[in-house]
């Protein structure tokens, strides 16, 4: 596998900081908590910006299709109105309404953006295997499903802390909801295990490698959990059509309608922070993660970093289209569609993908 | 299965707060509504947060003056209020205004309704959260604001209308401008059915949401849209033609399911018919004056005269009683959505909070025309 | 079983039609004005007899500032009450010494502007009229003949 | 297309049922009917008592042929020596309307609810309640409707004083202008 520039440039910092810890006399342990620390800094940032740039293009995007510009004022095209707004918001008052419970109402937003972004450590960003992600489990995708449901409790915790009425019902169908849609979620990243034969992401996106035909996208026999995916994950990040848990015509604004200020500001993080995640591992399932479609006869001057990226980027403007095209559904058919729809699909995707790695058309390791 | 396995449940049902400030209350409404889960047990709509007292003003103004107060209760059907009083006057003064001036009222009333259902449109769109067709909807009524205001120099409130005639003519220009508006907007108008009349999702929110009979309708009082969506064919337009509608033809849209749906397609054909009209009455336009010779100061008989008109929101009333004086002595208006919004209560019970908030926006209902 | 399948089909039909349409509309040209930013010929301009700000026109006969002869007829066509008039003089010599308009209580009907029997008040195509303060919206006598420079003719729907 | 089986019966047809209900309404009510004739646009005008207001909507909307048996809306005026309260009756086939009013004492003016006819009369009588000071006798829910709980007279009766508030409007401007306008600050509202 021939190393990428981003691979290059993360392994020399890596010596060069390891040279100099020996210089200093610091020992190795210190060494790999610093470079820990600082995996988690470069993830947390990455997300920052992610969702800054999520955020700017949700308003671009939902402002074109409806014949306006979206954000035009600050910066050239508008292109500083969501770091403006992030400002905005760390510099507003942090309001807890009389009689909350204080500190269910505070770590409401903080668990939830906390289980978002663990999901992160076990991305693949990249070729090679420590250099480009915090930690190459074996087991990343269950890893990544089973925190990312975690969330589910910040917001019940957040919604029954502030002592609204909105906010409760909000957190409830949030609940039902992410219950209901995990288990669609989970049929559907199962056929894609089925099909390489790992847990891992990494074994998933080398399960891709080649052409751009070995991407799992293309592979026939893996669309009905291509479709149960997409479902599935709009549903999971909580957007339109599946958006009911913060309704805003019904709900007001459902679980953080008492929230303010940074905390406000958490739920909002995690919520564009899920929408990535969701984003890179639809990228990682379906679209090849960091590989780059084109032929390997060519050489590309692109990192895979970026071609992540770009492959996660297309995925959320594509559920941006779907968020400004579609109407809500109704809480019951909403759980209908699940349990009635999307599972019974699920099973059929399964059988589909089993048969199929069966009879050998996948290459994977079974 | 047995009672004495399962220990009752404590259960609670919850009072929520619709209002008075609430995303989609269209106005500032209130309603208390009594919730078990999600589904509601009762509703109870309290009203007067836009009472303006339009009809005590009324006893303070002379009949001209008080042509500016008409545009102001349903704010989205200007022109039709209007017409609604000037008729009421006209009829007091047993004035008969020229026949130029009776098409372009009417003219003005269409383009009034196509512009009040594509608001509806919009903001059903946003009850139903599909964000986007409410501004498409809004693009297009800008193109008739600017009619309005080529027209009567205003965009939302007109005051166009005169006793026994109007301000101004039709200024130059404007028949190309309707033209081309004729041309430009069906297209656009099936577009937005694209998006939202057809999606499967938003049949699936309406359909057999809000359910009304037609018995219950009417002893509501329920007119407009509401009840041609319970397959009643009720429009003054029709059964009591007034200024010009005895000269155009047009369809009444029925529809028989009494539902949200119902309503809503009800509204997108009335578009059509009103597109309708208009073209027919741009041909048969006649010449002629616009203002019929009424005296300066106006002291109708004393006498009173209750007018009925068809508002976009139902049967717009307007009762007038004059002592001679050049000031009404009573006036008094019925708002359709008063009597709509009524029959809510009965529409949503036993549904769920989404379905509250589609029934709510089916009604079409707009605050100031609720409390006047 | 047949009409189980023909339904989800029609479904995700209207859903991709809803795609559509909003892919079609993400290329339109786009009609918002960027107020106050924009070219200021791409701003929405107001068109013949809007009904904006106030104005007293000059008059052009000799010995006369104004058209007005504070006859009052503004005053009481006004269904809020919102001008106040002073006038000085007799006859043809009348003219007002205080002319107010208070922004903040007008209803812009044009009334006032209709029961004028010399043309001498018009409404103008200001819409900036927004103020600080309820004092800030009174327009005085000075302030409305200002407004009426250059302007000969009552604004009207043409 | 969907509409022509109810075209509207000719005025005169219209006149003539109306002059029927008439006549039957006088036969059956000769005592306490005041008035029931067809106006100029065909619309029948009652005017009853106060007592058998009821019975006369009943009648109305269940026996006459043929019947007016919804209620459009329901209004009160104020005629200084005595209020009066009208009915608006429709017909939904031929839209047809009926005008039925009776005449109250300004003071202690009491008349039977019509709730029981129509439902359109419970937020009817309701605002006629808050704004004439009329007690509907029997309504189910005899709350304020239109306005706050604890408002203080009837606002739509002739005699009815502004209350004085610091949040209504100043006097206008061609009332005191000079005051207002010396060029200072606005006028305070002082809140509580």
């Amino acid at each position: 596998m021939a190393s990428s520039l981003v691979h290059t440039i993360l392994s020399t910092i890596r010596i060069w900081a390891e040279n100099l810890a020996g210089r200093w006399g610091i020992p190795p342990l210190f060494v790999s908590i610093l470079a820990w620390i600082a995996a988690f800094v470069f993830v947390i940032v990455l997300v920052l910006l992610m969702v800054l740039l999520a955020v700017y293009l949700e308003r671009k995007v939902s402002g074109y299709i409806q014949s306006r510009l979206g954000p035009m004022r600050v910066g050239p095209i508008g292109l500083f109105q969501t770091p403006m707004d992030a400002l905005k918001i760390l510099s507003k008052e942090d309001i807890v309404p009389r009689g909350a419970d204080k500190i269910m109402h505070t770590i409401g937003p903080v668990f939830f953006f906390v289980a978002v972004v663990i999901g992160y450590v076990v991305i693949p960003w990249d070729h090679g295997a420590i250099a480009a992600r915090v930690v190459d489990l074996n087991i990343g995708i269950l890893l990544i499903v089973a925190v990312s449901s975690l969330g589910l409790l910040g917001i019940m915790v957040g919604g029954w802390g502030s002592n609204n009425k909105w906010s409760l019902l909000g957190a409830m169908r949030a609940v039902a909801q992410m219950i209901s849609y995990e288990v669609a979620l989970l049929l559907a990243i199962v056929c894609v295990v089925v099909q390489a034969g790992s847990m891992s992401l990494s074994v998933i996106t080398a399960d891709q490698s080649g052409t751009l035909l070995e991407w799992n996208i293309l592979r026939w026999w893996l669309w009905p959990a291509l479709l149960l995916y997409a479902i599935a994950s709009i549903a999971e990040s909580k957007r339109v059509p599946f958006d009911i848990p913060e309704a805003e015509s019904e709900l007001v604004a459902g679980y953080h309608t008492e929230y303010s200020g940074m905390k406000f500001g958490f739920f909002f993080l995690g919520e564009y922070a899920h929408l990535f995640i969701i984003a890179l591992i639809g990228a990682v399932l379906f679209l090849g993660g960091w590989q780059s479609p084109l032929p390997a006869s060519v050489a590309d001057p692109i990192p895979g970093f970026v071609w992540l990226m770009g492959k996660a980027l297309a995925i959320i403007v594509v559920t941006m289209w779907i968020r400004w095209t579609l109407p809500r559904l109704r809480v019951d058919q909403l759980m209908e569609f699940a349990w009635k729809g999307l599972v019974p699909l699920g099973f059929v995707a399964i059988m589909v993908t089993g048969l199929a790695v069966a009879l050998g058309l996948g290459g994977g390791g079974m | 299965m047995s009672e004495t396995a399962q220990a009752p449940l404590r259960t609670e049902d919850i009072t929520v707060n619709v209002g008075p400030q609430h995303p989609s209350t269209h106005g500032v409404l209130r309603f208390v509504v009594t919730l078990e889960g999600e589904t509601i047990r009762e509703c109870v709509p309290h009203i007067g947060y836009l009472h303006s007292s339009l009809e005590k003003i009324a006893e303070t103004l002379r009949f001209g003056q008080y042509i500016t107060n008409t545009d102001r209760f349903d704010y989205l059907n200007g022109l039709g209020n209007e017409l609604c009083y000037v008729q009421a006057v006209e009829r007091l003064l047993g004035v008969e205004p020229p026949p130029r001036t009776q098409f372009i009222r009417t003219l003005m009333a269409e383009l009034k309704r196509i512009s009040s259902h594509l608001v509806y449109l919009g903001t059903y769109g946003n009850d139903t959260g599909a964000v986007t067709v409410f501004l498409h909807a809004f693009r297009e009524r800008e193109l008739l604001m600017n009619m309005f205001e080529a027209v009567t120099g205003g965009r939302l409130l007109y005051n166009y209308l005169r006793i026994g005639g109007l301000r101004n003519d039709l200024p130059t220009g404007f028949d190309e401008q309707v033209c081309s508006f004729l041309e430009h907007f069906p297209p656009r108008l099936e577009e937005m059915n694209d998006l939202l009349t057809k999606n499967r999702i938003f049949i699936a929110r309406t359909r057999g949401v809000g359910l009304l009979t037609a018995e219950q309708a009417l002893s509501y009082g329920v007119t407009g849209p509401t009840l041609r969506g319970c397959g009643v064919s009720y429009d003054m337009r029709k059964l009591r033609p007034y200024a010009a509608y005895d000269q155009v033809e047009f369809d009444v849209p029925t529809f028989p399911e009494g539902d949200c749906l119902a309503r809503h397609l009800v509204r997108m054909e009335e578009m059509r018919q009103s597109l309708r009209i208009v073209r027919q009455l741009l041909d048969k336009m006649p010449d002629g004056e616009v203002q019929a010779d009424v005296p300066r100061r106006l002291k109708p008989e004393p006498g009173e005269v209750y007018e009925r008109v068809e508002s976009p929101r139902g049967e717009l009333g307007c009762y007038l009683v004059s002592d001679g004086s050049d000031k009404p002595y009573r006036m008094h208006w019925r708002g359709p959505s008063f009597y709509n919004l009524q029959a809510l209560p009965e529409m949503v019970r036993g549904g769920l909070v989404a379905d509250f908030i589609a029934t709510l926006g089916s009604l079409d209902p707009v605050a100031p025309d609720i409390d006047r | 079983m047949w009409g189980y399948v023909r339904d989800i089909w029609q479904g995700a039909k209207s859903i991709v039609v809803g795609h559509i349409v909003t892919f079609r509309n993400f290329w339109r040209p786009k009609i918002t004005d960027r107020y106050p930013h924009g070219n200021a010929d791409e701003n929405w301009q107001p068109g013949p007899g809007y009904r904006g700000g106030f104005a007293l026109l000059k008059s052009d006969k000799e010995g006369r500032e104004l058209r007005c002869t504070a006859c009052m007829s503004c005053a009481r066509a006004c269904p809020v009450g919102c001008i106040h008039i002073e006038g000085e003089g007799k006859g043809k010599e009348r003219h007002p010494v205080s002319f107010y308009i208070d922004m903040g209580l007008c209803v812009y009907c044009h009334q006032c502007v209709e029961a004028c029997p010399s043309e001498a008040l018009t409404m103008t195509d200001e819409y900036e009229i927004s103020g600080t303060s309820r004092a800030s919206l009174v327009r005085d006598l000075a302030q409305l003949i200002a407004a009426g420079e250059g302007q000969t003719e009552v604004s009207r729907v043409l | 297309m969907t509409d022509h089986e109810t075209t509207p019966a000719s005025t005169s047809a219209g006149g003539d049922n109306n002059a029927h209900i008439a006549q039957a309404l006088h036969q059956r009510f000769s005592d306490h009917l005041l008035r029931a004739e067809v106006d100029a646009v065909g619309t029948l005008q009652v005017a009853v008592d106060a007592g058998v207001l009821v019975e006369v909507c009943r009648f109305l909307s269940e026996e006459a042929q043929p019947p007016y048996p919804y209620l459009s809306d329901a209004f009160g005026a104020d005629y200084e020596d005595h209020l009066q309260v009208l009915y608006h009756l429709f017909r939904a086939e031929t839209g047809e309307g009926a005008l039925v009013r009776t005449d109250l004492p300004r003071e202690d003016a009491v008349l039977p609810t019509l709730t029981g006819l129509y439902n359109t009369a419970k937020w009817a009588e309701r605002e006629i309640a808050e704004m004439f000071g009329v007690t509907f006798e029997g309504h189910p829910d005899p709350r304020k409707l239109l306005l706050p709980d604890d408002w203080a007279g009837y606002p739509l009766r002739k005699d009815y004083q502004r209350p004085d508030h610091p949040y209504l409007r100043p006097e206008p401007l061609h009332e005191n202008p000079p005051a207002f306008l010396a060029g200072q600050a606005e006028p305070e509202v002082t809140e509580e």
